[in-house]
């Protein structure tokens, strides 16, 4: 006898239970032209670094931010661009530049940072510099910036 | 202690505090239950976004926050074979004990050595901060116990093969009486 | 007035609700029983114990004009307990009555409409039961709020007019709901909220930007503003009329319990242990500051919470990692005066003006405290201890 | 007690009551290795019987064990041994010499009768190099002694050396990977200028050495094989030569003794350190309410 309904998730067809894809609203942007939108970013951050401007750079990424599940290149491209940021910038100059970010990219700057630690070992993540941004952003936005990383299912 | 471990073990300590938020909560899927989320995960909006962080590409710590439990996991540091063997003698040690540190889960979650599982219950008989303090100092600690049961390994390998072979070298059969290093 | 700490019990405190001259409270502790105490001039002692769930207790409320106890709990039940002699003794004790919820899942939350002959229970059934007394079967019915609910409502707050209703839940949404029942409330006139209300119109929904569950709903005095708080650690404040919504986004830990002190402050408090003021209005909020100034808490020295990084005690922690060993120290209790999360937080007094003028915390280290909603201290050095 | 004595101490201390104070007897004991012994006093209270089981016996007297015995033990020896061992000594207790160091000396030499057994192999390969080394070149048969289940020493002679490899079997990984770490210590002692002189190890894991690939063994992972190249200085005379036999016999048991000491102190340290972990533990948890605090019901309502 066929018993391979018993392991059909049953709860995935009940009406009532809340799917991951209604707990936030879609980035209204197209998959393409985000990646479009975030490879021009990444030029940009490219000349802001040149002028040393950290924070232009780090908001030009922040506040363009791609985000659910079908966003997976622009999302890769945002990373790259936002760890060439991270990278560049001398410690002592971290404090001033979380400072100067608004409550949402600061909120977005550290959705990034876990998401790079979680790819530590691929890509151009550098877990000592990750956390050293992690310890200034925490000191200056605290543990509800990093609640928020949890609560917030628009993941970068 | 190397510099790194220090913004590690305080993002940890952070982000710990920051998923320890927990309440008390009845299952919504099964009636007249109570079980923590993170585990039976049938609620997907009473799950947040797990974190991952991370001090090199060898140790990590996951943790999964819910609305009334978290999973911590710890990813330890295994430079060698050596390492690896005590690290897995250690952690299961300390799992077969499961029922006296009350938080600590029996299994592992896939790809980590050892993990916690922190509910509203632990959180509400035990001060949130001290829990915290626990995590951290078991982090540090364990690190150091390896690599200072390899080191007294080693140093035994090496007293009990010179003395053999000093043995056999010499000319009579001789004994040595050294108290070993214990 | 410095805070009013009473070490009720040594488990967590879930609910607590006084009763209307203040000399008697009912507080659940973390059990199935609910215990009442009474006020003896210096502390509180237990005088009697209500046992009818068989499940912890969520939620209990005490209405202040008919003195009756309506209490939820996670066994799915609601009960109804009124003072009435005992047949055999003559002794005054509490009756309780239950009432026909018709939810399958555990009760969360419970409160009197503000003329008492109504309650809502909110519950894990993706439901809010509206109940209301049936004088010809001589017992409580219920009317169920659903649509569009999705989730455990974890908290709910009547309107002044005694028919709309805030329900927060875990779908990350606050919600305000009509909860007009023809037999017993008269036709609502308009408010800012909507003017034709037929029972579960769906007034208002709201959510904040960063998701998290919504802990806490309530209406300020007037009834026109809706404040709510949610896990991603924001507090928001709702005026309907455009709709304006102003967020504050926490440096600190979720806060799952308000009150309103008046129509311009609210009193929040949850995870990061301490009563937290805001104040604001139309045109703005901003959080004005602590109740707990950190000098009646278990040490002196400057004063922190669990979730603030930058003060002391985690100062002491960081050294401690730094020196490579635990804080091993015999510091062992926060700087605030409750050393574990707020529960709940109710308005205790009120001012001559009607504004609320102390305020009442149960906490889950079993303490119950009385603060002055006034004494707000200014949080310093947040933003300037931050040298690491 | 780092090192292992190569005779048994049961003989040696029963041996030494016994001829002290003759009583009628009957213990059986087991060595390393399962050699199993049988002390009895069958006849009368003065003659004792002592009687050994080995598992490799039939190799052990292809490669002259019995000459072996013969030659240490004489009469001693019985013509045919107890039903189910392999050889047994009759020792008439009032024939012992009575002087006490010879007494001590007859003792020990009983004592050591497992060890005479084994040492047979390695008397004959000492003996063979000899030849070869006379006659210039040529190769000693390979002797095979398996004195466990899975485990064997090969002993195997040639012009200007003796080899002598021992296969051992790790228990499980924890084993295996002590076991690499003492044998990787036992290659890299031999650097140090003290112990230059001792025989060369060689430690190979999974694959047999040169020596005996020919054999058909089993692969795998928890096998390993160590090899020590004896010299000619090794065996030079004949006092050195049985000190070596007695070392080199014990070797794998010294090995797999120490590995489960190691074992043995790991898991105390873990105790220990586990235990400290629960008091940090215990920290975390909410300090009781001291007793005058609580009322009946034990909770506590006081004011502060």
């Amino acid at each position: 006898m066929d018993v391979n309904f018993r392991k059909i998730d049953i709860d995935a067809f009940d009406e009532e239970i809340l799917q991951e894809s209604e707990l936030y609203e879609q980035d209204p942007r197209d998959p393409a032209q985000a990646l479009d939108e975030m490879k021009q970013i990444q030029g940009a951050v490219r000349s802001c670094l040149a002028k040393n401007d950290t924070v232009g750079a780090l908001s030009a990424v922040l506040e363009h931010a791609p985000y659910g599940p079908t966003m997976e290149d622009a999302k890769i491209v945002s990373l790259q661009a936002l760890m060439t940021i991270l990278n560049s910038t001398k410690a002592t100059e971290i404090p001033a530049a979380v400072k100067s970010l608004s409550q949402d990219s600061q909120d977005t700057l550290m959705k990034y940072l876990y998401k790079g630690m979680a790819m530590t070992g691929s890509a151009d993540t550098n877990a000592s510099v990750l956390l050293t941004w992690h310890e200034k952003l925490t000191e200056v936005a605290g543990t509800g910036c990093i609640v928020r990383t949890m609560t917030d299912r628009r993941t970068v | 202690m190397s510099n790194v471990l220090r913004p590690y073990l305080a993002a940890v300590r952070s982000t710990l505090t920051a998923a320890l938020t927990l309440e008390n909560f009845s299952s919504q899927v099964v009636e007249r239950h109570n079980k923590p989320e993170v585990e039976t995960g049938g609620s997907k909006e009473v799950l947040l976004n797990p974190l991952i962080i991370s001090r090199n590409e060898n140790e990590r710590v996951l943790i999964e926050p819910s609305v009334n439990s978290i999973r911590l996991s710890i990813k330890i540091k295994q430079a060698d074979e050596i390492e690896r063997i005590l690290c897995h003698k250690f952690t299961r040690f300390m799992m077969q004990r499961a029922e006296s540190f009350i938080v600590l889960r029996r299994k592992p979650v896939p790809g980590y050595d050892i993990s916690f599982l922190i509910t509203n219950t632990h959180s509400e008989t035990m001060l949130k901060h001290k829990i915290v303090d626990f995590i951290i100092q078991f982090m540090e600690e364990v690190d150091k116990e390896i690599s200072e049961m390899k080191l007294s390994l080693n140093a035994r390998a090496r007293i009990v093969a010179e003395s053999y072979l000093t043995a056999v070298r010499s000319n009579h059969c001789f004994k040595v009486n050294i108290l070993l290093i214990s | 007035m410095a805070p009013q700490v009473f070490s009720i019990a040594q488990t967590p405190i879930t609910a607590h609700a006084f009763s209307a001259d203040r000399s008697q409270v009912a507080v659940s502790l973390n059990s199935n029983d609910i215990q009442v105490l009474s006020y003896t001039g210096s502390d509180w002692t237990a005088t009697e114990t209500l046992s009818e769930h068989d499940k912890i207790i969520t939620s209990i409320d005490w209405a202040p004009t008919s003195n009756r106890i309506v209490t939820a709990s996670q066994d799915r039940n609601a009960y109804v307990w009124q003072q009435t002699p005992d047949p055999e003794t003559g002794k005054v004790v509490w009756k309780p009555t239950l009432v026909l919820l018709r939810i399958n899942r555990a009760a969360t939350h419970v409160r009197w409409s503000p003329k008492e002959d109504k309650f809502a229970v909110a519950s894990g059934a993706r439901a809010i039961a509206i109940c209301s007394f049936d004088p010809e079967n001589n017992w409580w019915v219920s009317k169920l709020l659903k649509k569009p609910i999705r989730s455990t409502v974890l908290a709910i707050d009547w309107h002044p007019n005694n028919v709309l209703l805030a329900a927060g839940s875990a779908d990350m949404k606050a919600r305000v709901f009509s909860a007009y029942i023809k037999e017993v409330d008269e036709k609502p006139s308009p408010t800012v909220w909507g003017s034709k209300l037929p029972f579960n119109t769906v007034c208002g929904e709201y959510a904040s930007p960063a998701g998290g569950w919504v802990h806490s709903v309530g209406f300020s005095p007037s009834g026109d503003v809706l404040a709510f708080t949610g896990h991603d650690s924001t507090i928001n404040v709702v005026y309907p009329g455009g709709p304006t919504v102003h967020i504050i986004r926490m440096s600190t830990l979720p806060l799952i319990t308000l009150a309103w002190t008046s129509e311009q402050t609210i009193v929040a408090a949850g995870h990061d242990c301490q009563p937290l003021v805001f104040g604001g209005s139309e045109a703005g909020w901003q959080e004005m500051g602590t109740l707990d100034d950190g000098s009646h808490g278990g040490s002196s020295g400057p004063r922190s919470g669990p979730g603030r990084l930058n003060t002391g005690a985690f100062q002491a922690f960081k050294n401690a990692d730094s020196r490579g060993q635990g804080a091993t120290s015999g510091d062992t209790k926060l700087n605030t005066v409750h050393q574990n999360t707020i529960t709940s937080v109710r308005p205790y007094q009120y001012g001559s003006a009607g504004e609320v003028s102390s305020v009442s915390t149960s906490g889950v280290d079993g303490n119950l405290v009385l603060w002055d909603a006034n004494s707000v201290t200014a949080i310093t050095g947040r933003m300037a201890g931050m040298s690491m | 007690m780092i090192l292992l004595e190569p005779h048994n101490v049961i003989i040696q201390t029963t041996l030494g009551e016994k001829i002290i104070k003759p009583s009628s007897l009957d213990v059986s004991f087991v060595d390393y290795d399962g050699v199993r012994f049988h002390m009895s006093t069958p006849e009368k209270k003065t003659a004792l019987l002592l009687s050994m089981h080995i598992r490799c016996w039939d190799q052990l007297v292809q490669y002259g064990a019995l000459d072996v015995l013969k030659r240490e033990y004489g009469s001693l020896l019985k013509p045919s041994a107890e039903p189910e061992y392999n050889v047994s000594l009759e020792i008439d207790l009032e024939q012992v010499p009575s002087g006490t160091e010879e007494r001590e000396v007859f003792i020990m030499s009983v004592a050591l009768f497992k060890r005479n057994a084994l040492a047979a192999p390695f008397e004959l390969a000492f003996n063979t190099q000899k030849q070869l080394e006379a006659s210039g070149s040529g190769q000693g048969e390979l002797m095979e002694i398996h004195y466990r289940d899975e485990e064997a020493i090969y002993v195997q002679a040639s012009a200007d050396r003796v080899t002598v490899i021992f296969s051992t079997v790790f228990a499980d990984e924890t084993d295996r990977i002590f076991g690499k770490v003492f044998l990787q210590e036992f290659v890299d002692a031999r650097r140090q200028p003290a112990i230059q002189n001792a025989p060369q190890v060689l430690y190979s894991n999974r694959d047999p050495p040169l020596e005996i690939r020919h054999l058909t063994l089993r692969k795998s992972e928890d096998i390993g094989y160590v090899t020590f190249v004896l010299f000619p200085r090794h065996f030079s005379n004949p006092t050195i030569q049985q000190a070596t036999i007695s070392h080199i016999q014990l070797f794998r048991d010294y090995l797999h003794y120490h590995i489960k000491c190691s074992k043995a102190y790991m898991h105390s340290r873990m105790r220990h350190r586990v235990a400290e972990f629960q008091k940090v533990l215990n920290r975390a948890k909410q300090e009781v309410a001291t007793g005058e605090k609580k009322t009946v019901t034990g909770r506590t309502m006081q004011m502060r």
